[in-house]
């Protein structure tokens, strides 16, 4: 083995150049950053163990499972996101990366199938004045504040591409988890739209 | 929306145009630019080209009022006789004025004039004529105009057969189409965009602004839009008085409450341009069309998907040309247009009038005209008493009243005098000289979207017009849309429209105040023609249809309204017979002496007007057309000059050139024989991969497999065959077991999601009671197959030193979790597609690119080589895997020699219908291998005949899947499926292939080239 | 374009949807003992109402769950959207999922 | 088998025969004698043949059995006017570039007949043999269409195989250089073409109907009377027909009108929509078919440009379409031909396919004695319109297919004699 240990590659290491781009007119309407420190996990309740999963999440987390499509948050840095019927994400601030899958599963054996997606999805963060007329041009649903709020969320598309949003705050702030190998196009298509408002890249950001 | 008499006369424009007036500029300096008035910007002059000269207009201008500005009467020709045309609308409706906007990749054909908003430098030049607009030899056509009306190319052109590609379609394609395409990509950006609201308005005439407002104050979403660039609609081309100001200036007010709504989104310059269920709308901004190039970052266009709650139409109507001798003279010209020309572009379309209408819309162009200065001839009108208040604004403004018609228009490239017959005295013909006709045959409310779902518009008598029928749902109509003709019908029916809308998104709507309107008379008497003896008169200005026309359909029996439109082309222009339908329904109507409901109503069908293809396509053209799917391992290829194709949305290493390659198949030889000799590496990222989970998840195995994966022990990986419910095969991949309730399922890159949806399908639908579940892993792996007889001393360089994977601890076919790099954890899979000893390892997709280069470092010295999908796909032909080109939705497990595979134990997917007669039939074709014989060339999809056979369809005994050279066994190895299959082993057959001039002698023989007994892979 | 309202996300447009066929085509339990005939209703004979017609669709690329749908295949008016395994609502009671 | 010979017998009405000839000597009486197309009859209360369906294979159907069978008493049954269906709502290619034996013959004749057409019938349906192109993308996709164009010159057919500076000589307008799937090359049938749609079904009308066909619009079928196993009659809103045979050529509305029997047919109705650009001077050669998108495209004689994609892809009798199929459709057209951007969309339409499971047609005798079934054309029924009416005629007359037709059992689907080129399975019912 050589000896230098592997090094890990964020999906945008390569793309998301920090730094202003677009219209410079006005200041920056929308702000882009991924989330490189989060890890992911996909949670789905085996057969008849609902009750018995949002119980034992509930004590071990301190959250219930959100039955609809919400995000709900838990201590130490924890949060599920609704995912479809009995699925969700659970996701952990500061990683490490890998770590949750291991601390999910301990909690919840054989009341839910744990399966590690820290890799399969990438995270990224959009915020500022003209995030929802950027997101616009290319996701269907409403995001107006009357019909998209804090702690919503949906699984649905931006352009071609499957996509799973959560809104952090009323700035807007979204989250988006992106497939990892759809993360080129989606950040060329993303950018593209944001281009008229003028945006704001920063490389990476804290998950929290 | 349609406007009648106002008793004051019209005012100094100064007083109310919204937008700032200062003294005339130089290059607006033209006799027939009103000096004042109207809501162009004196201040702005642009200049301007066509047809090569250059001309000054005004911000605000359209190039069809520049142009008329600048004195500009002829401005395109027809599509059949070429007759010479003038500008007949001020608006989308119009037939004629049509031309090539812009030049070179930018150019435009069939741009209407009538919308093309004016902006400094525009180029235009007119199209579908030879060699000059002025001068067109193709204005011959004319003279034969008896022998080539409606539908006369089904009569003709058959004989000889064989000239109709040579001789007479080039000749109808050349004459026929407008303008011409740029022939070169759009350097433009297109954008889609979707927006939600309660309230859409479409349309921000007197109408549409009510119902806007009355919705915006009572606090819900809305979204109002006009096909216009500025807000306001007839208010702004019109002359009237509202609550004691300026029509144009209380609309100015109105738009600046609206503006201030916070709720409230406005778009001009967009046309909603087609109802689609679910109040879905569909909308086309033209965001920079008024610019000579798009701002940076800016679209030229955008279409919007609007989702609305409710709906308010309100898109008013569209005048009626009249239909005469001579009707499509350059300076005939509809009523409201002149007076949109006067009042709004304060641009004289003409000098000397005659207004011919059979409506009280007659009023206010009579005054509108005396206000400008225009000299009016006369005032043709065929009511009689009905016509009191039209007589009366003649007599104001001391113009002659004449009851009766004009039969005839004078002049050619533009009009010079008019005929007309009075009722009084018939035979005695009047003829008035005059270079502007202002005509009005009645009002059609824009009733299209309305029509979009289906629902078919209603014959009203009283105002001689279509109105609205069944309404898809959500959406109300008003205003002159909804046949509500007059001003304060088209505010009140507005208002009310939008507070209802409002109040159905549960917004309660205060009352708005009803502003005070002058008496507006809005009498009409239908007259669909004047039976003119002399001169064409055309129904269909565009498509140069015309009343000869409409009556030999009749009498041919094309008397069905569709039947009609699709024989003579009626409707069927650009302008989709906006101005023409009706008048052509109606003439039908008369001939067949039918009501005019009985005779039928067009239905609309998206778009209202035309919209630009790359709109549509938006961002999603060139590279873009779909997302692009990279490996974690891409970069590191990239870095290797990898050649790269598309596998579905991937891109996958073909191969790996090297300086001195003669051609990809050097490399790929170099790839597979250091994978045979020593080691190579393959980026397999891209199959499919699905986590399964779950006391059942055996269980479902079973039933989507044909063979049994329940029986498969922890720690074990197996082959697996895939199903469909009708017999053929779907996909094949691999099932390793982590654990007793854990599987980890590959597919091929190909079908991942067709696997996964079919997994989807089996659990939620057939089989909800079994406790499994499952999610796909794909892009959480990068997996890289090592392959040759070297892969394990690779390997074990890289496995952290507690895990043993020697062939006793690890053999083939075994799978288990390790740990990599010094504890990244990995999975590692003993399984091969080439036919080496082999192992697929994946890795947390974050540490891929670290993996593949910590790989190659550590094969460095054994010779490693990264091998692409030629290499893989000439390994596994050697090895007689099938693949693609064998599981292709036709063949059979059988037919694959795959039965051994098939369990007849237990159900599964497809069990059963693969059992049936045609799926045994002996005859189907099966999988073989071939050599050449001999060293004739060989490609696949060739087919396989006897030796000796004529070729044809019945001697025809399957084909050619896969064919490479085997640098291993230095000859081509080729894979097929053939009648009778592996009983045919031995024989000589043909591989015949005509289309690339091939006809080749094979032998048939066992698929596996390579290492039969599989020693290799078990090493 | 349609609006369909997902059983568990909610109304999203058609484009996030997949078609899945005629609803209520139960696989049979034991299908080996059906005959070839059974087999062809099964698989391949479908009711092709012009009106009310009960289908599935997935919610492709939302949920990704299959759903069944009640939809008048002349108006597209969506009388109702249920889950897989749940009966059929009764629309005489009038039923109806919005928009 | 030989063409259709042209001889035309003195027709019912329509008996002035076109040519430029009588063009001109009609001009001179300023076209006063031409007459109506086709008759308007009452219908009778009995025929020999009932045709359900006055679409463009109802119409050939019912000529060939006049023509070529000498049946004397015809009447063919449209609920609309004649050629309201998808004759008259589609992308008018014709070709016989298919890859099953079981289908080519088949096509290979319609492409036959077409040839032969307008001098048969004495009408111009502008058959313009212009070329089909279909492009491929990747080495699999050439190496299927190998197969494929093999399999045509096996049957007789011409095919050419195209790399990829042979298609850009073709068609220049193409993007060569900054495509997303790069076009390696395309399988050409020089034959292949596109035909003035409306025009076959006003051709084959007039042609039936100087046969003495009587062709009875707004006469929608609703039941068909069915006596011990045999279909004796149809009942229409203008009354009851008794027929010793009834044929269906209903397209869209086969379920519903099968159904009218007690039969439950392999077909779902769906929408296909196609669409048609601004007219504009000659740019598209022939007609050409996106191998990496659902697009297809071809110009018509009067310059504008007509294009389609994909099904809709649920079922419907709307006929309309819907949003997303127009962009995917724009999407693909302007990413294979990039000057399209800036050119408009005029209209666009939905016509209603009756979709078969295998995505085969079907021309047979039904269970019902006398009841026979031309169905099942998904989105290829106008190119095989001549060759349809042809063999289903046979079918009707003879009471048994031709070869032609053999394989287009209804009964196939339960014995998985399947034709089915695309490899897809019964979709959507196959997951």
């Amino acid at each position: 083995m050589p000896d230098q240990a592997l090094r890990q590659r964020a999906p945008l290491e390569a793309l998301a150049r920090p730094g202003r781009f677009g219209a410079t007119s006005a200041a920056a309407g929308v702000m882009l950053s991924e989330i490189r420190d989060r890890g992911l996990a996909s949670v789905a309740a085996r057969k008849n163990q609902r009750a018995a999963l949002l119980a034992a999440a509930k004590s071990a987390f301190g959250c219930g499972l959100p039955t609809r499509p919400r995000r709900a948050f838990g201590r130490d840095g924890l949060s599920f996101v609704w995912a479809g019927p009995d699925q969700w994400v659970a996701m952990l601030d500061h990683g490490p990366v890998g770590g949750i899958e291991p601390r999910l599963a301990a909690s919840l054996k054989g009341l839910a199938s744990v399966v590690d997606q820290s890799d399969g999805r990438a995270v990224v963060r959009i915020g500022g004045a003209r995030a929802r007329a950027a997101l616009a041009k290319g996701m269907p649903i409403d995001l107006h504040e009357r019909a998209f709020t804090p702690g919503d969320a949906a699984l649905t598309f931006f352009s071609h591409i499957n996509v799973h949003i959560w809104q952090v705050d009323e700035t807007p702030t979204y989250e988006i988890a992106v497939p990892r190998s759809f993360v080129g196009s989606f950040w060329h298509w993303l950018t593209e739209a944001s281009a008229e408002f003028g945006y704001e890249a920063t490389g990476s950001n804290s998950s929290a | 929306m349609v406007d009648a008499a106002s008793n004051k006369p019209a005012r100094a424009a100064a007083e109310f145009a919204p937008v700032r007036q200062t003294a005339a500029a130089p290059s607006a300096a033209s006799p027939y630019r009103l000096a004042t008035g109207g809501i162009v910007d004196r201040s702005a002059p642009l200049l301007f080209s066509f047809d090569g000269r250059n001309y000054g207009g005004l911000r605000g201008d359209t190039l069809a009022s520049a142009l008329l500005a600048n004195g500009v009467r002829l401005v395109g020709r027809s599509f059949k006789y070429h007759r010479p045309r003038g500008i007949l609308a001020a608006g989308s409706e119009e037939p004629n004025a049509l031309v090539e906007l812009r030049e070179g990749a930018r150019r435009e054909p069939n741009t209407r004039a009538t919308v093309a908003e004016l902006y400094e430098g525009l180029a235009a030049v007119s199209q579908n004529r030879w060699p000059s607009l002025w001068f067109d030899c193709m204005a011959v056509n004319s003279l034969f105009s008896p022998i080539i009306g409606a539908g006369f190319y089904y009569k003709t052109f058959m004989w000889p057969a064989s000239f109709w590609e040579k001789l007479y379609e080039p000749m109808i394609r050349r004459a026929a189409g407008l303008g011409r395409a740029a022939g070169m990509p759009d350097p433009d950006t297109y954008e889609k965009a979707f927006a939600h609201c309660d309230v859409l308005v479409i349309g921000s005439g007197p109408a549409g602004l009510m119902a806007a407002l009355a919705a915006g104050r009572a606090g819900a979403r809305v979204i109002l839009c006009d096909e216009d660039f500025e807000f306001g609609g007839r208010l702004l081309a019109e002359c009237r008085d509202i609550d004691g100001r300026p029509c144009a200036q209380w609309a100015g007010s109105l738009l600046a409450e609206l503006a201030s709504l916070p709720e409230v989104r406005m778009l001009k310059r967009t046309t909603v341009f087609g109802a689609y269920d679910h109040g879905v709308y569909a909308a086309i901004e033209r965001v920079a069309d008024h610019l000579a190039t798009p701002s940076p970052h800016m679209p030229r266009q955008r279409v919007w998907n609007i989702v609305a709650k409710r709906t308010v139409l309100a898109a008013g109507a569209i005048e009626r040309p009249l239909v005469f001798g001579n009707n499509d003279r350059p300076g005939v010209m509809l009523g409201g247009a002149v007076r949109a020309y006067l009042n709004r572009f304060a641009v004289k379309p003409g000098t000397r009038a005659v207004v011919f209408a059979n409506n009280d819309d007659a009023v206010a162009t009579l005054l509108d005209l005396a206000a400008a200065g225009i000299s009016v001839q006369a005032c043709v009108d065929p009511r009689g008493a009905d016509a009191g208040v039209v007589r009366a604004a003649a007599q104001r403004i001391g113009t002659r009243f004449v009851n009766g018609a004009v039969v005839r228009a004078r002049g050619g490239h533009r009009l010079r005098a008019v005929d007309v017959s009075a009722v009084a005295e018939p035979w005695h013909k009047l003829t008035f000289p005059c270079d502007l006709l202002a005509m009005s045959g009645g009002w059609s409310p824009s009733v299209h979207l309305s029509s979009h779902l289906g629902g078919r518009p209603q014959w009203s008598d009283a105002l001689a017009a279509f109105v609205p029928g069944p309404l898809p749902r959500g959406m109300s109509v008003a205003g002159a849309a909804a046949g509500e003709f007059g001003l304060a019908a088209c505010l009140a029916g507005g208002a009310k429209a939008g507070a209802e809308a409002a109040g159905d998104c549960g917004f309660a709507a205060k009352p708005v105040a009803m502003p005070g309107i002058g008496p507006e008379p809005i009498g009409i008497a239908a007259l669909w023609r004047v039976r003119a003896k002399r001169g064409k008169a055309f129904v269909d200005f565009q498509n140069d249809v015309t009343v000869s026309d409409i009556e030999l359909a009749e009498r041919e029996g094309f008397r069905a309204v569709e039947h009609l439109k699709r024989y003579t082309t009626l409707g069927m222009a650009t302008d989709q017979g906006k101005t023409a339908n009706v008048n052509g329904l109606a003439i039908m109507a008369e001939l067949t002496e039918k009501t005019i409901p009985a005779t039928g109503a067009t239905r609309f069908r998206p778009p209202y007007t035309p919209v630009a293809i790359g709109a549509l396509a938006g961002h999603h053209r060139r590279k873009d057309f779909k997302p692009t799917r990279l490996t974690p391992g891409h970069a590191w290829a990239q870095e290797q000059g990898a050649v790269f194709m598309e596998t579905g949305l991937w891109l996958r290493a073909q191969y790996f050139p090297q300086p001195g390659d003669n051609s990809w198949l050097d490399a790929c030889n170099r790839e597979v024989t250091a994978t045979r000799n020593a080691v190579g590496v393959c980026d397999v990222s891209t199959l499919g991969k699905i986590d399964l989970q779950g006391t059942d998840a055996g269980l479902f195995l079973d039933r989507l497999y044909a063979n049994a994966m329940s029986s498969l022990p922890v720690g074990r990986a197996r082959y697996g065959l895939m199903l469909r419910e009708d017999g053929f095969v779907l996909d094949d991949g691999t099932v390793s077991r982590l654990a007793e309730d854990h599987f980890f399922v590959t597919t091929t890159t190909a079908n991942a999601a067709r696997v996964m949806q079919h997994m989807d399908f089996c659990h939620q639908v057939l089989w909800p009671d079994l406790d499994v579940q499952f999610v796909s892993v794909s892009d959480q792996w990068a997996q890289y197959s090592l392959a040759g007889p070297k892969a394990r001393e690779v390997l074990q360089k890289l496995v952290d030193g507690q895990h043993d994977i020697s062939n006793t601890a690890f053999p083939y076919m075994a799978a288990g979790e390790v740990t990599v790099g010094g504890g990244v954890p990995a999975r590692l899979f003993r399984i091969s597609f080439s036919g080496e000893l082999a192992y697929e390892i994946s890795v947390p997709a974050r540490f891929g690119d670290a993996v593949i280069r910590a790989v190659v470092a550590a094969g460095a010295p054994l010779g490693i080589r990264p091998y692409g999908l030629e290499a893989l796909s000439v390994m596994r032909i050697e090895k007689g895997h099938v693949g693609g080109a064998e599981i292709n939705g036709q063949t059979t497990a059988r037919d694959l020699g795959l039965e051994r595979m098939v369990s007849s134990k237990k159900d599964f997917i497809g069990r059963v219908m693969a059992g049936r007669p045609a799926l045994l039939a002996p005859d189907r074709p099966a999988f073989v291998g071939f050599k050449s014989v001999g060293d004739g060339a060989i490609g696949a999809g060739a087919h396989f005949l006897p030796v000796g056979a004529e070729p044809s369809a019945r001697n025809d005994e399957g084909h050619v899947t896969s064919v490479a050279y085997s640098p291993t066994l230095g000859h081509l190895v080729g894979l097929g499926l053939l009648k009778g299959g592996s009983k045919r082993l031995g024989e000589k057959m043909r591989a015949y292939d005509p289309l690339r001039g091939r006809d080749t002698l094979i032998e048939v023989c066992s698929p596996v080239f390579y290492d039969p007994e599989g020693a290799r892979l078990r090493a | 374009m349609l609006l369909i309202p997902c059983p568990y996300c909610g109304p999203r447009p058609e484009i996030e949807f997949r078609y899945a066929g005629q609803a209520h085509v139960a696989r049979a339990a034991d299908p080996s003992a059906l005959s070839d005939a059974e087999w062809a209703q099964f698989l391949y004979l479908r009711d092709n109402p012009r009106g009310r017609h009960a289908e599935r669709w997935r919610h492709t690329n939302g949920c990704g769950r299959f759903f069944n749908c009640i939809r008048d295949t002349l108006t597209d008016k969506i009388a109702a959207t249920y889950r897989i395994g749940e009966t059929p609502p009764d629309l005489a009671a009038g039923a109806e999922a919005r928009r | 088998m030989v063409l259709p010979s042209s001889h035309s017998r003195a027709g019912a009405v329509a008996d002035l025969r076109y040519s430029i000839l009588s063009l001109v000597a009609q001009s001179f009486r300023g076209n006063t004698a031409w007459r109506p197309v086709w008759r308007e009859p009452e219908p009778k209360p009995a025929y020999d043949v009932v045709i359900v369906g006055g679409g463009g294979h109802g119409l050939s159907t019912a000529y060939y059995l006049a023509k070529e069978h000498g049946i004397g008493s015809i009447a063919v049954v449209e609920k609309s006017w004649i050629g309201s269906g998808n004759v008259g709502r589609n992308t008018t290619v014709i070709r016989s570039n298919y890859l099953d034996h079981a289908n080519i013959p088949f096509y290979e004749w319609s492409l036959k007949l077409w040839e032969g057409l307008e001098q048969d019938i004495n009408y111009n349906a502008m058959v313009s043999q212009r070329g089909v192109l279909m492009l491929y993308h990747s080495d699999a996709q050439r190496d299927a269409l190998a197969r494929r164009g093999n399999a045509m010159r096996l049957n007789g057919v011409d095919a050419e195989l195209l790399d990829r500076d042979a298609v850009r000589r073709l068609v220049p307008i193409l993007d060569f250089d900054n495509a997303r799937f790069p076009i390696h090359g395309g399988l050409l049938q020089p034959r292949g073409g596109t035909v003035r749609h409306d025009a076959v079904a006003w051709g084959y009308a007039r042609a039936a109907d100087s046969r003495g066909v009587d062709i009875i619009q707004n006469c929608e079928v609703t039941g068909i009377t069915v006596e011990n196993g045999r279909a004796v009659a149809v009942e229409t809103t203008r009354g009851k027909l008794h027929a010793r045979k009834i044929g269906l050529a209903c397209a869209g509305n086969s379920s519903r009108v099968a159904a009218l029997a007690g039969l439950r047919l392999p077909i779902e109705s769906h929408v296909l929509q196609a669409y048609v650009s601004e007219g504009i001077k000659p740019l598209v050669p022939n007609v050409i078919t996106f191998g990496a998108g659902h697009f297809y495209i071809s110009q018509s004689d009067k310059g504008g440009l007509i294009f389609g994609g994909d099904i809709d892809g649920y079922n419907s009798y709307a006929q309309r379409g819907s949003t997303p199929m127009i962009e995917d459709v724009m999407e693909g057209g302007v990413s294979l031909i990039p000057t399209l951007s800036r050119l408009r969309m005029l209209r666009s339409w939905g016509g209603i396919m009756d979709m078969s499971m295998d995505g085969s047609p079907i021309i047979d005798k039904t269970p019902i004695e006398g009841l026979y079934l031309n169905a099942g054309w998904c989105i290829g029924g106008f190119k095989a319109t001549p060759a349809a009416g042809w063999c289903f005629a046979h079918t009707i007359a003879r009471d048994a297919p031709h070869e032609l037709n053999a394989a287009f059992r209804l009964d196939r689907f339960a014995a998985g004699h399947l034709i089915d080129e695309r490899g897809a399975g019964a979709q959507p019912n196959l997951q």
